[in-house]
Formats: C-alpha cells, sequence, structure tokens
C-alpha cells in the first residue's frame, strides 16, 4: 500500500538560496504527523510546495501515489489534500455557514453548477450544520466570518480545512497566538475533527505536537534531520542539540 | 416559478433561521404588480420611453454588478457586451426573412447569446487574474472595440450605427409592437426574467463561489474550485445578461450607435451600479432608477447636473462605499430593535437642515456659474422657479444664508442625531 | 437655466400626470442639440440664433396665422442619439409638432427614421423634422422621407461648389484629401475624388486619408506627410478640436497654401486660428455675412450683438428655417397639422435674409441656394466671429450649387 | 532618410510628454498599489493653472506655479480623500479616482467653460530651431525635449542617491518597517502623490500651448497613460521610460507612413474578395495604418497583459 504522503528528495530553491535541501519524508495513512524546527526552517515553505501554492525546483512529491508536479492548489485538493493555513484565511464577509458550505461545494458534487440552489439541497445544509457543530460554531452560524473572536476563526479555519473530506489534512501552525485554554480547546478539536484521517501539522508548541502527534520530523535549514516516535524524537541527540534543546527550556 | 422559490415546509424553522438562504417571494411580487401598474400612472409616452430607459438600465446594472459586486472585478469596458448584443440584434432586425418568423419577444436571447459569445472570447484570457491585470485588460478590450466601432463599419455602421424596425417580426398574440406601451411590457417581462435569474444564480452554487473567489481567491483554490474558472463562467454569465440588455436597447430605439460601446457608456454603468450599492442584489436596480431620473430629468433642469453627479459620486465613495443599498440595509438592525422610529425626529432635524444648506449651495453654484458664464448683459436666471438678477445682492444674500445655516443647524444637531442612532442600535436593557 | 427651467418643470409634470396639451396661441419647436458636454458651445449658440430668430421674424412681425407665436424649446440631447431619442418623445409629448436639430449627422440619422416610424404608427401627432444643419447627403437620398427637410447644403453640394473654385484654379496641380474617420469624413473625401475627376482629371490627389475622429492628440506626423506630398491645397471636413488641431499643425509646418474647409468659424475656432489663418483658410458654406448684403441683414446682424455679445451668427440658415417654416404654416393654414405644412414647404421658393434665393427641391426636400466660399481674414470684416477681429468674407460665389444634382431618393407622401 | 529624422524628433516629443506623465503614475502605483484614474486630470488642471496665471504674470511664472499648485491639490486629495477610501480596499480606491476624474472635468468646464483656452507658447520660444528637408522644428519642441529629460535626470537622483529617495524606496517595499523606524510614512506618501501629481502638472503646463488646453484634453490622454506604465510594467520607471518612447514613436510612424492592410494581406498571399464593397471583410481590407495608429497602444497592451502580465520591466503582477 502506498504512502499517504511521499516526498522524495524534494528541493526549492529562491533565486540562489536554496531553502528545502533534499526532503526524504514518507506519511502512512491514518498517521499524525508534526513537522518541527526553528524558526526559518523551511517549514511553511515545505506546507506550501506540496500544496501547490509554489512549484518544486526538484525531487517529486507523491499523494496516494500519484505525482502531484505542476498541479495547481485546486487540483491537489481535489485528490484528497486540504490545509489550513498560519495566517487565519477564510471568506470574511461571508457567514459562518457559508464558508463551511463553500468548503463542502466540490466534494459534494456541485462544481460549476449553475442549475441548482445551493439553499434547497437538503444534504449541503445538513452536511455543513454538522461540521458547525464539531467545531462547536452552531451558535454562530449566521454571523459574518470576520466578526468573530480569533479562536472562534482558526476553528473555523480547521472546519473549513477538514469540511471537503479530504483525507490528507495538512494544518500551519493550527494554535498559531492563542492563550493556553483556547489552544487546549482547539487541540481537542482536532483530535475529534481528524479522526481516521491523515493529519500533518507544522506547530511551535511542543505541548501540541506531543499531544497530538504519533510521528515527529524535525526540520533544520531545509533538511530532515530525524524522524520518529515524539520519544524517539525526544531521545535523540542530534534533535537535543540543534533544537529541542532550546526550545523544550523555552516552554 | 412559484412553487420553486417557495420554501421548504418541511424544516421551517431552521428556514427562517438561515436567513440569506430563503428566497423571499415577497418582493418579487411586488415588484411585477409595481412594474404591472406603473403604466396606468405614468401613462405619457415620454414616462414610458423614460422607465423602458430604466428598465435596460437596471438589467445592465445587474450584469455587472455580478462583475463588481458578486465577482470582485472591477470592468471598464462593459458596455461592449451590451452593445454587440444590440447590433446583432438591429442585424436580426434587418434579416427579412428570418426576422419574420420570429416573434420579438424572442430577440433578447439572441442578444444575449452574442454578449455571452464575446464575453466568452474575451474572457478565456482577461480572467486569468482579478484586480488591475483584469480592469486594464477589460480596458483596453473596450477601448479597441468601441474604436471598430467606426472602422468596421459592416457591422457597426459606422458612426450613424445600424437601424432597424422592430415591427417586422412575426406578431406576437397579435401585437407588433407599434406603440411605446406594447414594447414597455416586453421589457418589464424581460426585466422580472432577468432579475430573478441573475439572483437565482448568485444562489448557485457557482454564485456562491463567485463571492467565496471575491473575498479570498486563494482560500478557494484550497477548496478543490479554481479561482480563474469561477471568474470566468461569472464573466460569460454576465455578458449573456448584459447582451439581454443591449438587445431590449435595440428593440426599444431601434438604433444602436457607437456609443453603446465607448468608454463613456462603460463608465457609467460602473458609476450607476457602485451609486446603487455593489454589497445587495437590489443595489443596482436603485442606482440605475436614481440615475436614469438625475440624467434626463435633473439635466432638463441644470446644465450642471454632471457636476453634481460628479460630487455625489466622490462622496458616495468616500462616505458610503455601500452606496444607496448600503445606506438603507444600514438601517435594518435599528428595524429589528423596533426601534427605527426614534431616528425619526433626529433625522428630520440634521438632515432637512443640511437639505437646505445643499440647496443653498447648489443655488450659490448655479449663480456662480450663471455670473461666470451667462452671455455678458444676460442677468437674468431662474433657480427653483424664481427668476431674479444674478448680478444683485439679495440672492446672493439668501442663497449663502441658507447654505450657512442649512450646514450649520445640521451640525449643530450631528451629534443627537449620532446618540440617536447609538441608542437605536442598541438593544434595549444593555448598558452601551 | 433659461427656458429649459420651465421645460424641467413640464417634464416632471408629464412624468407625474399626464401628456400636456398645447397652447391654442403658441406654436413650439422643440431645439433638440447638446446643451451640456463638449459641444454645448455649439448648441447654446445655435439655441440663440432660433430664439433670436423666431422673436424678431415671427412674433415682432405679429405672428403666424391669427397671431400665433413661435417658441422655442430647448432640449439637450448631449450628442447622443439615445438622448435624442428620449427628448423627441418627451417634445411629441408636450404637443411639440416642429422638432429642429443639426449637430451630428448621427443623431439626425436617429432622428430621421424615429420620425418615420412615430409618423407611421401614430398617424395623429406627426411631426416634421427641421434639418438645419447635418450634411451627409444620405438623409436626402437613401435615406430621405416625407418628414426630413433640409435646410443646409450637404456635403456634395459644398463639395461641388469647392471643387468649381478649385477647378479653376490653375495653380492648383497636386491636393490632399485628409478627414475624420466615419460617415461625414469619407463622404467628403469620396465627394472630392469624385468632382475633382470630373471637372480637373489632371488634377493629382496626392493624399487622401482618415484618421480616427477626436482621438488625434497632435496632428504633427499628419502635416509632415502632407508637406512631404507637395501638396497645393488641403480639403478637409474636419470640425471642432480635429479642425484646430490639422489646421494649427498644418500652418505651423509651413503650409501657406489654401485649406479648404467646412467648419473652421465660431465657437472659437476662428479666435483660435487668428492671424495664422489668414490667407489660407477658406471655407465654403451658405448664408454671406460679410460684407453684408444688404442693410436690413446688417441691422439683424446687429441687433443680435446687442443681445448676445458673445454669440455669432455661424449658422445663417436658420433665419431660413424660420421664415419658411412661418411662410408655409401661413399657406397650409394650420399649424396642428403637418402633412399640408410639409406640402407647403416642399418646392416653396424664398428670399433669404442674407440676399439669397432659396429652394426647397421638392423631390428630395433638400435645398438648393448659393453657397459661398469665406476666406477667414480680418480684413474689411463688419462681423467677426468670437470677438476676435478675425471673421469670414465672401471670396466667391456658386448661385443656386448643384441645384440639378440627381438624388436617389424615393419619397413616399401620404 | 530625412523624413525618418523627422518623425524620430517628433515622436520623441510625444513619448517624452508621455513619460512626464506615466512616471508620476507608475510612482504613486508602487507606493499605494493603486491606479490613479484622475492623474491625467491633474494634467489637466496644470494646463488651466498655468494658463490662468500666464494671463498675469506669463509663462514663465505659470510654469514655476502651476505645477506647485497641482502638487498641493493632488497633496490635498491623498490626503484628504485616498487616505480614507484606501480601508475599503483597491476596488473602491480605483473607483474613488475615476469619479475624482469626472467631477475634474466638471469642475474645469464650471470655472473655464467649455471652449479651447488661448493658451499659446512663449514669444521667446516662438521661431524655428533648425529645418530638415523643409520641415521645421520649432524652438517649443526643443524646449520640451529638454524639461522632459531634466525632469526624468532629477527623478532619477532623487530617488537613488538622495536619503529621501531611498526612504521612499523602503517605504514603497516596507511600510511598516520603515514606520517602526521612525518616519511619518503617511506624510511620504502625500508627499510622493503630490510630487507624482505635480510632475502631471508640469507636463499639462507644457503641452496645454501645443495639444490645446480643453475640458476633454484629459480624456484624450487619460487612458493611454494607464497603456504606458502597464505595457513598461507597473511601478518601473524605466519600464514607463521605455514605453511611452514606444508609444510615441509607434504611433508617429504609423501614422506618417501609409501602410495599407491591403498590401499587407497580399503579401500574405491572400486574395482580394471582389467585388470588394459587398464583401463582409471590405472594412479589414480597406484598413490603413493611420487609421489606426491610436488604437495599436492598446492592442498592444492586451497582447503584453495576455502574455506577460507584469509588463516590459515590471517585477511584479499588477
Amino acid at each position: 500500500m502506498n504512502p499517504a504522503l511521499e516526498l522524495d528528495n524534494l528541493t526549492k530553491s529562491f533565486g540562489k538560496t536554496e531553502i528545502i535541501r533534499g526532503v526524504d519524508l514518507s506519511i502512512g495513512k491514518g498517521e499524525r504527523h508534526a513537522i518541527i524546527g526553528p524558526n526559518g526552517a523551511g517549514k511553511s515553505t515545505l506546507f506550501n510546495l506540496i500544496t501547490g501554492r509554489f512549484p518544486q525546483t526538484g525531487g517529486s512529491i507523491r499523494l496516494h501515489g500519484a505525482d502531484l508536479a505542476g498541479k495547481a492548489p485546486f487540483e491537489i485538493n481535489r485528490m484528497g489534500l486540504s490545509r489550513s493555513f498560519q495566517i487565519t484565511n477564510i471568506f470574511p464577509k461571508m457567514t459562518v455557514f457559508e464558508n463551511v458550505r463553500c468548503s463542502l461545494l466540490w466534494s459534494m458534487g456541485y462544481r460549476y453548477n449553475f442549475w441548482s440552489m445551493v439553499g434547497r439541497s437538503r444534504a449541503l445544509t445538513d452536511s455543513a450544520d454538522e461540521i458547525l457543530d464539531q467545531i462547536n460554531l452552531t451558535a454562530r452560524r449566521d454571523l459574518p466570518a470576520g466578526v468573530l473572536s480569533y479562536a472562534e476563526q482558526r476553528a473555523l479555519e480547521i472546519g473549513i480545512t477538514i469540511a471537503g473530506g479530504a483525507d490528507v489534512i495538512m494544518l500551519d501552525e493550527p494554535t498559531a497566538g492563542m492563550s493556553h485554554s483556547e489552544t487546549d480547546y482547539i487541540v481537542d478539536l482536532i483530535r475529534v475533527v481528524t479522526e481516521g484521517k491523515t493529519l500533518v501539522m507544522v506547530e511551535h508548541d511542543m505541548g501540541v505536537v506531543f499531544g497530538l502527534a504519533d510521528q515527529i520530523s524535525v526540520l533544520v535549514y531545509g533538511e530532515i534531520i530525524a524522524t520518529g516516535t515524539p520519544e524517539a524524537v525526544r531521545a535523540n541527540p542530534k534533535v537535543q542539540e540543534a533544537y529541542l534543546g532550546e526550545a523544550l527550556e523555552a516552554h | 416559478m412559484s412553487d420553486q422559490l417557495s420554501t421548504d415546509p418541511t424544516k421551517p424553522a431552521q428556514r427562517m433561521r438561515a436567513g440569506s438562504m430563503t428566497i423571499p417571494l415577497m418582493p418579487w411580487v411586488l415588484g411585477a404588480a409595481l412594474l404591472a401598474v406603473l403604466p396606468f400612472i405614468f401613462t405619457a409616452n415620454s414616462a414610458i420611453t423614460i422607465m423602458n430607459q430604466m428598465a435596460i438600465t437596471i438589467i445592465f446594472a445587474l450584469a455587472y454588478n455580478m462583475l463588481l459586486g458578486q465577482g470582485g472585478m472591477l470592468s471598464f469596458g462593459h458596455a461592449v457586451y451590451a452593445g454587440v448584443g444590440g447590433f446583432a440584434c438591429v442585424h436580426i432586425m434587418n434579416m427579412d426573412d428570418f426576422f419574420a418568423a420570429i416573434p420579438l419577444p424572442v430577440l433578447p436571447i439572441f442578444g444575449g447569446l452574442m454578449g455571452m459569445g464575446l464575453a466568452t472570447i474575451v474572457g478565456s484570457f482577461s480572467t486569468r487574474k482579478a484586480g488591475t491585470v483584469f480592469a486594464m485588460i477589460s480596458l483596453g478590450v473596450g477601448e479597441l472595440i468601441a474604436a471598430c466601432s467606426v472602422i468596421i463599419v459592416a457591422f457597426f455602421g459606422g458612426e450613424e450605427g445600424v437601424s432597424g424596425d422592430r415591427t417586422y417580426g412575426l406578431p406576437f398574440f397579435g401585437v407588433e409592437f407599434l406603440q411605446q406601451i406594447d414594447v414597455y411590457y416586453l421589457i418589464a417581462v424581460w426585466l422580472m426574467i432577468s432579475a430573478a435569474l441573475m439572483y437565482l444564480y448568485s444562489r448557485t452554487p457557482l454564485g456562491r463561489m463567485a463571492n467565496a473567489v471575491r473575498d479570498n481567491p486563494e482560500r478557494a483554490e484550497f477548496l478543490g474550485y479554481s479561482a480563474r474558472w469561477v471568474r470566468f463562467y461569472s464573466f460569460v454569465a454576465s455578458g449573456f445578461f448584459a447582451g439581454i440588455a443591449g438587445a431590449l436597447f435595440a428593440i426599444n430605439y431601434e438604433i444602436l450607435t457607437e456609443e453603446n460601446l465607448n468608454t463613456t457608456q462603460s463608465g457609467i454603468i460602473l458609476l450607476v451600479t457602485f451609486l446603487g450599492g455593489v454589497g445587495f442584489f437590489f443595489g443596482p436596480i436603485l442606482g440605475a432608477i436614481v440615475f436614469t431620473l438625475v440624467q434626463t430629468v435633473l439635466s432638463l433642469q441644470t446644465e450642471l447636473w454632471g457636476f453634481y453627479l460628479g460630487i455625489i459620486f466622490v462622496l458616495t465613495v468616500m462616505f458610503f462605499p455601500g452606496g444607496l443599498a448600503g445606506l438603507i440595509m444600514m438601517h435594518v438592525p435599528a428595524m429589528r430593535l423596533g426601534k427605527l422610529g426614534r431616528l425619526g425626529v433626529p433625522y428630520v432635524k440634521t438632515l432637512g437642515a443640511g437639505l437646505i444648506g445643499c440647496l443653498g449651495a447648489a443655488a450659490l453654484i448655479e449663480m456662480t456659474f450663471h455670473v461666470r458664464h451667462a452671455s455678458t448683459g444676460d442677468h437674468e436666471m431662474t433657480v427653483y422657479w424664481t427668476t431674479f438678477d444674478s448680478h444683485t445682492v439679495l440672492p446672493w444674500v439668501l442663497a449663502i444664508g441658507a447654505t450657512l445655516v442649512g450646514f450649520g443647524i445640521a451640525r449643530k444637531t450631528a451629534p443627537a442625531l449620532a446618540e440617536a442612532w447609538n441608542d437605536a442600535n442598541t438593544p434595549d436593557g444593555t448598558a452601551q | 437655466m433659461r427656458t429649459t427651467t420651465m421645460l424641467g418643470l413640464t417634464t416632471a409634470l408629464t412624468l407625474a400626470a399626464s401628456a400636456f396639451a398645447a397652447g391654442a396661441d403658441t406654436i413650439k419647436i422643440a431645439f433638440i442639440d447638446p446643451l451640456s458636454g463638449p459641444f454645448a458651445g455649439t448648441g447654446t449658440n445655435g439655441l440663440h440664433q432660433y430664439e433670436f430668430a423666431a422673436e424678431e421674424l415671427v412674433n415682432k412681425q405679429g405672428g403666424v396665422l391669427d397671431g400665433d407665436m413661435f417658441e422655442i424649446v430647448a432640449f439637450d440631447n448631449k450628442i447622443s442619439p439615445k438622448e435624442s431619442l428620449i427628448q423627441l418623445q418627451v417634445a411629441i409629448d408636450q404637443g411639440i409638432r416642429y422638432i429642429a436639430q443639426g449637430n451630428s449627422s448621427g443623431v439626425a440619422n436617429a432622428l430621421t427614421e424615429a420620425i418615420s416610424k412615430h409618423n407611421r404608427r401614430n398617424p395623429d401627432d406627426r411631426v416634421l423634422f427641421l434639418n438645419y444643419s447635418a450634411v451627409d447627403p444620405a438623409l436626402t437620398n437613401d435615406k430621405c422621407n416625407f418628414w426630413h427637410f433640409r435646410f443646409d447644403a450637404n456635403a456634395d453640394i459644398k463639395m461641388d461648389a469647392l471643387t468649381d473654385v478649385i477647378a479653376a484654379d490653375d495653380n492648383i496641380e497636386k491636393v490632399y484629401v485628409i478627414g475624420q474617420d466615419y460617415s461625414f469624413g469619407k463622404a467628403v473625401a469620396a465627394a472630392a475624388v469624385r468632382f475633382l475627376g470630373e471637372k480637373r482629371p489632371d488634377i493629382e490627389i496626392v493624399g487622401n486619408e482618415l484618421h480616427p475622429i477626436g482621438k488625434v492628440k497632435d496632428f504633427t506626423p499628419y502635416a509632415r506627410k502632407i508637406m512631404a506630398s507637395d501638396a497645393d491645397a488641403i480639403i478637409t471636413g474636419n470640425w471642432g478640436a480635429d479642425m484646430v488641431g490639422l489646421g494649427r499643425s498644418v500652418l505651423e509646418n509651413g503650409y501657406t497654401g489654401p485649406l479648404y474647409t467646412y467648419y473652421a468659424a465660431a465657437d472659437g475656432i476662428t479666435a483660435a486660428f487668428g492671424d495664422a489663418g489668414v490667407g489660407s483658410l477658406k471655407l465654403v458654406a451658405e448664408g454671406q455675412i460679410n460684407p453684408p448684403v444688404n442693410d436690413r441683414a446688417a441691422a439683424y446682424y446687429e441687433a443680435f450683438k446687442a443681445k448676445y455679445p458673445d454669440g455669432n451668427i455661424s449658422q445663417a440658415r436658420i433665419t431660413n428655417v424660420i421664415e419658411m417654416l412661418a411662410k408655409a404654416i401661413n399657406e397650409a393654414g394650420t399649424a396642428d397639422d403637418v402633412v399640408p405644412v410639409a406640402y407647403a414647404l416642399a418646392g416653396m421658393e424664398h428670399e433669404s435674409l442674407w440676399g439669397t434665393q432659396l429652394k426647397m427641391r421638392e423631390s428630395d426636400h433638400q435645398i438648393i441656394q448659393d453657397v459661398h466660399i469665406h476666406a477667414h481674414t480680418n480684413d474689411g470684416v463688419t462681423f467677426d466671429y468670437d470677438n476676435s477681429g478675425f471673421g469670414l468674407k465672401v471670396d466667391s460665389t456658386v448661385t443656386m450649387a448643384a441645384a440639378d444634382s440627381p438624388t436617389t431618393c424615393k419619397m413616399r407622401r401620404p | 532618410m530625412d523624413l525618418i529624422l523627422v518623425n524620430l524628433i517628433d515622436g520623441l516629443v510625444t513619448g517624452l510628454l508621455l513619460f512626464m506623465l506615466s512616471a508620476g503614475l507608475t510612482l504613486i502605483f508602487s507606493m499605494m498599489g493603486v491606479l490613479n484614474f484622475a492623474h491625467a486630470s491633474f494634467y489637466m488642471l496644470g494646463a488651466y493653472f498655468a494658463f490662468q496665471i500666464s494671463l498675469y504674470l506669463g509663462f514663465w511664472m505659470g510654469l514655476l506655479i502651476a505645477p506647485l499648485a497641482v502638487g498641493v491639490m493632488g497633496a490635498g486629495v491623498e490626503r484628504y480623500g485616498l487616505r480614507r477610501v484606501h480601508q475599503y480596499g483597491h476596488v473602491p480606491e480605483l473607483i474613488f479616482t475615476f469619479g475624482l476624474a469626472l467631477l475634474i472635468e466638471e469642475l474645469v468646464q464650471f470655472i473655464w467653460g467649455k471652449n479651447q483656452m488661448p493658451y499659446s507658447t512663449p514669444e521667446i520660444l516662438q521661431f524655428t530651431a533648425f529645418s530638415i528637408a523643409g520641415n521645421s522644428i520649432p524652438a517649443y519642441k526643443i524646449f520640451m525635449i529638454f524639461i522632459s529629460i531634466a525632469i526624468f535626470i532629477g527623478l532619477l537622483y532623487v530617488l537613488t542617491r538622495t536619503r529621501v529617495g531611498m526612504i521612499i524606496q523602503a517605504a514603497l517595499t516596507y511600510p511598516k518597517t520603515v514606520e517602526a523606524l521612525g518616519h511619518n510614512v503617511p506624510l511620504i506618501f502625500m508627499g510622493v502623490f503630490g510630487v507624482g501629481t505635480a510632475l502631471a502638472g508640469v507636463a499639462g503646463v507644457i503641452a496645454g500651448p501645443v495639444l490645446g488646453t480643453f475640458p476633454g484634453m484629459a480624456f484624450v490622454l487619460g487612458s493611454i497613460v494607464f497603456v504606458t506604465i502597464v505595457i513598461g510594467g507597473l511601478g518601473s520607471l524605466w519600464g514607463a521610460l521605455v514605453a511611452s518612447l514606444l508609444i510615441g514613436w509607434i504611433t508617429t510612424f504609423s501614422k506618417a507612413y501609409n501602410l495599407r492592410m491591403e498590401d499587407v494581406l497580399t503579401g500574405l498571399g491572400f486574395t482580394k474578395p471582389e467585388p470588394i464593397w459587398d464583401s463582409a471583410w471590405r472594412d479589414l481590407w480597406s484598413i490603413t495604418s493611420p487609421q489606426i495608429a491610436d488604437i495599436l497602444p492598446y492592442i498592444l497592451m492586451v497582447l503584453i497583459l495576455i502574455f506577460r502580465p507584469y509588463g516590459l520591466f515590471g517585477k511584479r503582477d499588477a
């Protein structure tokens, strides 16, 4: 069986600067994989390469065995990969409900449909309400998304990401800028909504990482220096030296 | 139509809550009734001509708002889609045998298809990017086609345009569309159809995604939608309805000229749509009604109508970017709280005074203009149905007085209005 | 504001209520021309000429029929065909039966078609179209109809007269034709080539070109080309800013030969040319202003200047429109039914205030009159234009120009 | 051959004039990310102000004062108008400048009326500088060339060699950082807008006497200025220069030489349909280059936007 996501000697350069320097990574189906690393290690770039936001310079990315080279974000999404953003990226002028409904449209087969009313589909409304329920935003259903609190917007961001039913979910710092209680809330939420899916996340908060992930990769200067279970990574001297030591102290 | 529009009876509670999802039937019924009754109130042919013009502008503005309001695409050359649709229809009117075989009310479909065809060609390259690139391509294409209108005489008829006769079509249940009133009802029916279709379009998956792409094209891409194709389909749909507006123009005026294509026309439709308000479906309708009245009625009152329109437009962009519709919808929260009435008196005080100030300022502008530009020795002028000598002191004192007093009172009462506004928008019992 | 205020009020009334019956003692003439926008200057000046002519030539003489007065009602068409059609409808609703328009053949074309359709569809309130300036030949040829009367010489007639003068000038061997790229510019060019070919086959047309209308910012490249062609004479139908731009560019570039034009006077153009145009600028038009033909014409012009010091009588034919309409109404004995008025106008002969014989040709409703070639000068100009000291003086005259020119008009009469 | 030289000079004058307008516009764009639709209106104001001043103080004072007045107005528009609209986003900004263009045209007609103003070149420059094969080159044109080049060099110097220029360039790219460093970024923006419009004002002052000072002068030139900076690449000063000259020469040469579509098509191996006046393609066959000279830049722009959306010299998408 193919792994869910497979990176093979992936490289990316901006001009002469090489940001990703040959990453090999294999993420199995159903795995919860966290990518950690110091600032500027290239985590976000790696995310952007995988999701088609930037074209790669070399190497290959395979999703369920299919090569993603040259694919646009929407094509990759249709192949079953969905992502969230580090900086909240929702539709601020639309209601919370509509945000979720829009993210359901493609996967529910509506595509570029202009002959049926979205409001008339029970299945669509129910699915959207179900997701709202999952992310605990039912009470905010008909408010414009732009007026929600930060934590609520982050929850909505996750809701939008998982709504399409993608089986590979990539979360880019889902708890960035949150208080402790908010973080706990989001972690629980992520655990529930990604049940049975492959989860790839970038995260700085080690509490979140160790609470959620069953595999961790450490990215330093565009290279993966270690991959393994949280315990193994924690024990890895290279990681200790390069990153974890200071990071853990800071926390 | 009616059972399509009716709400789902199985889940009334949820429907009520959904708000945006339900399709309110009432405004449509009222609109249709109003359209049916209007010609009995305004019976003059000229009034009907103006109403026809209004209806055509409404369809065009709604089509334009599919781009600007719903899709976030700013086009500086949208007149060409309406224009080309109209030209095609006039050419059809001139194809004796073919036109004699089709009833006139069907003609707009051909105009729509023509507008759509052109939009498909242009959209295939212009919608790849939104923002400035799209705006500039629309400007370039608009200028090109407008310039072609005097070069490609075979289709556009040069500066004289192309004219036809609508009455040569197949009689439609015995109606030959000889009179303005026949044409009025034809246009009114098409107005209802087009507006309903455009409204329903905004409720389809594609229509919703057009909004999503407008707000955040990148996010839409990560939801499986290609922003480019969503824009393209919106553009094509907008071209279709613009073409219908052009076809109705052809039917009403029986002539199409270069002015239907040029950038001035494209600018006007932008102005109309924005004045009305791009954020709400009914905004462009208001804009079209107000603009047509200003253009045909105010322009008879004063030759400075363009100046006033320019001022109103710039002030709208600066202070009320939601346009007229935005202004009206601002009052919905207060209405929901049942406190709209509390705004009445402060409104009369401030806006009434402001209106006096505006009238005074307008009189000043008219008088200044008269003194500067009337032919030497012509001292007599008429403002507000009063004729006087513009070179005497009294009218100036009156006008300046009205301006100062009006704006002065408005300014003084403004804080009270603001307070009333806050009060009306705060639920009772909540501390502010 | 003028009469437009009154009009706005009535429009508001028509909007609010219903049609407005024409007053019993005034005969209204709708003046549909640009009163705002870039051509407002020309339109306003034309309106003044109409108002003055109606006042002086009809109302002060006791009016028509049983003392009915003429009233000019102004409608701003913003030089847009669409607006013109709306204003036409407003005018008809107000009970107006006579429509005067002149600026832009495009508008005239839209109006004549609309009026013809209206008269066919509404036999009870037919109207007449008094075209005083739109000179596209088609209006009295393929597109002619019974309701349209043209009081200006059309582009072909003017060119016929102009080429008579050119043909008589042996110094001219090379001619450059340049014009705006639209129907009128093309009509001028085609007529120039045709008439020169007939009258002086030896003349070489060294250039025949069209430029975009109203879009050229700098005419220098055209001027260079004209200079390079060694043309002895230039013919152009340009008007407005295109006329000023072309003329100035050519003259600045050292051109000294004649520049034959249709519309190079008044509305600021005479002032803009000033001294530079003297000796070169020639203009073909009807209506002799300088030297004044008689005391009556001089007195009329003086009275006009007294009332409108900034105005010009730049369209002398407007007096002909008013006088001939008054005469036709008197002959017909009615102003309400336009059919007898139209029959009276068709074929009418009249002596113009400006000293020339007029004949409204029955076959196509094209007026036949003397056409003059004027020179732009400051020498011997009794009445200048734009108060600039410069004006037009008649150089030569073609009597009853193109009186037997053919027409393709097949008029259907009621 | 001589004619080519003459046309080169004429095209240079047109191009440099266009450059003075597009330089300010492209500067403003790179700063605020918005195309100022009213830019050509400031050019018109420059001409009208200069005309009014020249009535009392002569041409040279007009050249000095009018651009300053236009610049102050421009700065005012930025301070009290654009800054307010900025919060609503780019599209309302674009619409605001569009409305401003309408308003300024109406304002000019309100104050000066609709006719062309008798604004003319100063007497001291009313002579022929030199002649090439019978074609005279007026001294005023040479003067225009010098003024434009001086402005270009001055602008380049200020932007790349002075402290103010450095701050502006930095503010363009990193407004937040520059603000954090203690510079008043809104003030810089206002200043750049003022300078940009003042440049348009200069162009108006020196072009008014040649191209005519009338209410439509902004409209005639308006959209061609956007075309220029879009072709050159939004935000690029060099791009604006190259595109301006390119447009100047393309339009001049296609007007000066009668390239006929008939010859092109026959050259390509098409046969002319007979009879031509009955053919649907008759208009295509009869096209000549002077006829379409002024729409060539639009064709060029659309092609550029399709194949190279960032323009000739641009670094980023519009």
